[in-house]
């Protein structure tokens, strides 16, 4: 009798991979930990890719493994899109790139579904048979097919969705709602009906891959009916929810398979997902219902253009020259920056800006509303990626008492986040979100290209307070402008 | 004594692992929302071990095998892409040294390969 | 593909409860310190199953039973205790109708009647 | 071929039973999470016990369950002794309580360690017999007497040093440190080791009971000689301690009887113990390991004696009469309760004085150190137990700023929580700690026994500053003579 080669039997010893499996996900969890903290994000995120690495290689170690070439071509496709896609992206398109990464998940959960059915599927809707007492198992147990049907479902939903979301982010299309009207709904719910029918026939045993691949296409047009009508500015909450979806199709798929690492890996985005969305719909005045029943979010422009006219005050226009001296002779400057400042790629011109207010004495501090731009923290990140310094960015409830000791608050495509109408008219869409009080600062500057409304489609009070003026145009020339008038100064 | 199944200690650690995501995330800044729907995206590249586990299984058809290339593939994109994306904007928010020379100049769309150099200079300085 | 024995998923059941542990806690304000460790206490008392379920082993001699009963006692003790306990302490936290009556005579020992009775009356009246 | 009854077929059916499991430890994470929020604790509280009301029940459903009659009256003498002494304790002796009832569990974890003993001990120390490539696994597996013998002992340990705890506070032992001096660590350490190598022959094979029953006596005689040299006064940090000690141990015995719902609860009680023990102890700055090696928290009135003479400032002393009208007349009044308000049961007589003080129309709070008393919370507890307004509670960092426009503070048996000595000498054993300013108020009653200092054993510069004036007497007698002489005013 011969000793099995020590190593090999050691390492592939299962419960020496499941203790690795637990080690992994112990680093996930500690990574998440570590990514809820400010200043230990960038460890968490690295712990979590470590565990990841000691997955990996758990599984690789697993018994049975095999054809090797073929994970080292997947991989290195993988690697050879993904790499570059990360480093090269730009920071104002990140939502769109977690998008992708987002849906490319979701579709491997589909394809691994795809592939459990055509080996497994013959064996599922398999009974216990009963015979004097004892129980027999015949084939896959049925709950192995219910995860992994569900799998496939959640995943090609999450697939088309987000590939969708990125669509419409990148402008690939347009990034208004797409929407059948009224039928949609009805739609939707027979969509989502028919993919639950094929399930189950294929739980309860039907062995058909025309009906697995119906399923997966039913599912995709799903993904799609969903996504299509919500308007663009919704697309970060849709994207989270979607995120949580892959999380949870990631945990079926574990179920499925009896993988620790996948169970736990797949519901703590799942779980965590979950909260996120509700938190980034709420921060924003939204509930995840009425974004997914599409409507509202996306028509900024459009009915704008009727609120314009609306209003009886007058607005008194700037120039560049005229901003520029009040600014250098203000003691103290609050720059609150919005949409509009992302949208024309402005931060580095502001920080420019600030960076010579600054030289001259002025005090310039950066007031970051919750929800300004199009995703929670859009501010921070495009600031951060000027070399804005930490400690001159204010969250909202640190900014809001020092807005009446500022002389010029210099708005910079920002509009909904700064709008009155928040708390003084009960039937504004946006009435309860709390704003910056920019009206409370001594005079206050506008930097927007025309009298259009922003996200929410409505007119902003604001630009008819006699503090207040407007210099209309592109955010980043006109501050550039302004940086180049303060020369002349 | 022996109460599990495979099922049901499965469902145990669904359920744990649940609330641990729930529990954890109840306290995050708003800040760091969109970093950490980038990370727990990254994590959900887990399903990439479905893909290699499969790839063991005896008698894979060459249209499985074809799949099963294309889902590791996207799980690893997913994995590598989301991780990397990550550390790139959680990099941004540490404070850096100045870069040199940035005058006005460099302003314009070449942001994001600006925003790669920033990093990596920020990493080799940083003590 | 069933990597899992009955010491490998416990042990993962384990690590999860720990994290769990540890997250829960790490926010909790100063003041319910001491509740909680009554209420973790109570918690606890769930070694009480292990003396039920030992109970049911076949061929137990005298000697073992009469051990398990008194574990049994013990575990009761801990469960019963601990969350009453913790429940009385932290319905003082609550705001009270003023008992009536109360004047300067009740201070003394007589400390404990007066707050399980303080107890009883905020039940019955509170909303 | 008959069907058996469904009811118990299904009800003992083994995965319905660890479902019931899964929904007890669920409900008992829902109800942890729960008690670490002011507004969801007593809820909390009771979700907890709901669960273990599901993890009881199921474990009655297992199949093979019998003694009925045992486990009746085992479960009634647990009532009749558990009820009443969790009903009539007061609330000043709750952290003996909390041993005594954190000793009993860990006596139940030891005896059910015995019983597995005895049950399965002569299958310990079992192989793995390999034979031609497969494996044959003979008796208990290892893992299963290691845990049973680790539970055993933290079980022993944590039993008897809750006990000494409880005596300690209970008054029925000295509440100063007794201790082997030099030798202590010594013997601890043998006791650990002898405990250590019993386990280590047990779960080897030796099946001896004699040597199991020495095991559980030398744990014993370790938990006396830990908690022995502690001082009273850092009872609660060992009480938490052992609180997660138990908790461990429990987790330890759902190893060993594969029971999901004692693996999770006993863990989580274990981390989360570990995690309270820790904040406690930072709280009152100082370090497990310190109080683990005994010293310094006892001798408060002994250390004291010594450094009362060493003072040269004069110390004002005041009486009764005059601190009412001082109070009487003033428009801010703060309470600073500490530890000797809890040892002179005086919450209900300062509440009474307040009250009258409020009825003239000057305005009470009180300021809460968070380690003010001899365990945290302790204040909130008392001052609830006397009705006092949750209103009227401030936390350090609200009450510190607030003293300057206060116009007495009254302290009441506090005495290190008000030191300087913790700002402003480096050399202080308290240096570091934040404590509440009352010297920022205009003036300072103090009211005290004597000079004697208070659990740090250093004395007070406050009682020296010219503002400060002291009322020596009991608290409770104190405080009711000045709302006595209050009437007269
Ligand atoms: N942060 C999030 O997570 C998130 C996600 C989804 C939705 N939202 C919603 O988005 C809104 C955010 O408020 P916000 O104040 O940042 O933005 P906003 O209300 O959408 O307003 C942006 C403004 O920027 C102007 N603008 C657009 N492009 C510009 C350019 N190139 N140069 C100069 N100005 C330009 C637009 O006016 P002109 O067209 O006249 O230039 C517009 O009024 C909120 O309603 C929020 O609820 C937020
Ligand atoms: N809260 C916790 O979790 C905890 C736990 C352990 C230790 N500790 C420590 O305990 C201390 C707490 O500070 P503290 O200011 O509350 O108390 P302290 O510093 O211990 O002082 C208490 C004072 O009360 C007086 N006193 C005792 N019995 C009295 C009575 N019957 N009537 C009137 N006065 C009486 C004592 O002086 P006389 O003898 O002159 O009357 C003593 O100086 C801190 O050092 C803290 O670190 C706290």
């Amino acid at each position: 009798m011969i000793a099995p080669p020590l190593a090999s039997s050691f390492l592939q010893d299962e419960s020496f991979i499941y203790v690795l499996y637990i080690v992994a996900f112990a680093l996930f969890i500690q990574g998440l930990r570590g990514l809820a903290g400010p200043t230990t994000a960038v460890r968490g995120n690295r712990i979590a890719a470590v565990g990841m690495g000691v997955a990996v290689i758990a599984t690789l170690l697993s018994p049975g493994e095999g054809n090797w070439g073929l994970i080292v071509l997947g991989v290195a496709v993988g690697v050879a899109v993904g790499v570059p896609a990360a480093r090269q992206v730009k920071m104002t398109a990140m939502p769109q790139m977690v998008a992708l990464f987002n849906g490319v998940g979701g579709g491997a959960v589909a394809l691994i579904s795809w592939v459990e059915f055509r080996h497994y599927g013959s064996s599922y809707g398999s009974h216990t048979l009963e015979a004097g007492g004892i129980q027999i198992q015949v084939g896959v147990p049925t709950y192995v097919a219910i995860f992994s049907v569900f799998a496939a479902i959640v995943g090609s939903v999450s697939f088309w969705g987000s590939n969708i979301a990125f669509a419409k982010l990148q402008e690939i299309l347009p990034g208004r709602p797409i929407s059948l009207g009224p039928f949609q709904q009805a739609m939707n719910m027979v969509l989502l009906i028919l993919a639950l029918a094929a399930g189950v026939a294929l739980i309860g045993g039907t062995h058909s891959e025309a009906l697995f691949i119906g399923m997966l296409i039913v599912a995709a047009l799903l993904g799609n009916a969903v996504v299509l009508p919500i308007g663009g500015a919704d697309m970060p909450v849709v994207i989270s929810l979607l995120n949580a979806f892959t999380g949870l199709s990631a945990a079926a798929t574990g179920m499925a398979l009896d993988n620790p690492a996948l169970i736990v890996a797949g519901m703590i985005v799942g779980a965590s997902g979950t909260i996120l969305t509700n938190l980034m719909a709420t921060a924003m005045n939204r509930s995840i219902p009425s974004i997914v029943a599409g409507g509202f979010g996306g028509g900024g422009a459009v009915a704008g253009a009727e609120g314009a006219g609306e209003h009886a005050g007058t607005v008194r226009s700037t120039s560049a020259a005229d901003a520029a001296i009040q600014l250098a002779y203000a003691s103290r400057v609050v720059v609150v920056p919005g949409y509009g400042m992302a949208v024309a790629q402005a931060q580095h011109a502001v920080r420019e800006l600030t960076k010579e207010l600054e030289a001259r004495g002025v005090e310039v501090s950066y007031a970051i509303h919750p929800v300004a731009g199009r995703m929670p923290g859009h501010m921070n990140v495009l600031l951060a990626e000027a070399d804005v310094p930490y400690d001159q960015l204010r969250e909202m409830d640190d900014a809001n008492p020092e807005f009446q000791r500022t002389d010029v608050s210099l708005v910079i495509g920002a509009n909904d986040v700064t709008n009155p109408a928040a708390k003084n008219t009960p039937s504004s869409p946006i009435y309860g979100m709390p704003i910056l009080e920019v009206a409370d600062s001594r005079s206050v500057i506008v930097i927007k290209r025309s009298m259009n409304p922003g996200f929410a489609g409505i007119e902003n009070e604001l630009y008819f307070d006699p503090k207040t003026a407007m210099l209309f145009g592109d955010a980043k020339s006109a501050v550039s402008e302004i940086t180049a008038e303060l020369a002349n100064i | 004594m022996i109460l599990a199944s495979v099922l049901t200690t499965n469902l145990a650690i669904l359920v744990l692992a649940g609330f641990i995501g729930f529990v954890v995330i109840s306290k995050v800044p708003n800040t760091l929302h969109t970093p950490l729907m980038s990370g727990t995206n990254a994590i959900h590249g887990i399903v990439l071990l479905g893909g290699l586990l499969l790839m063991g299984l005896p008698g894979l058809g060459a249209f499985s095998k074809a799949l099963l290339v294309i889902a590791i593939a996207f799980g690893t994109i997913n994995v590598v892409g989301g991780f990397l994306v990550t550390d790139r904007m959680l990099e941004m928010f540490k404070s850096k040294p100045k870069p040199k020379g940035e005058g006005s100049a460099g302003e314009a769309g070449g942001g994001s390969g600006r925003g790669a150099g920033g990093e990596d200079g920020g990493k080799g300085t940083r003590p």
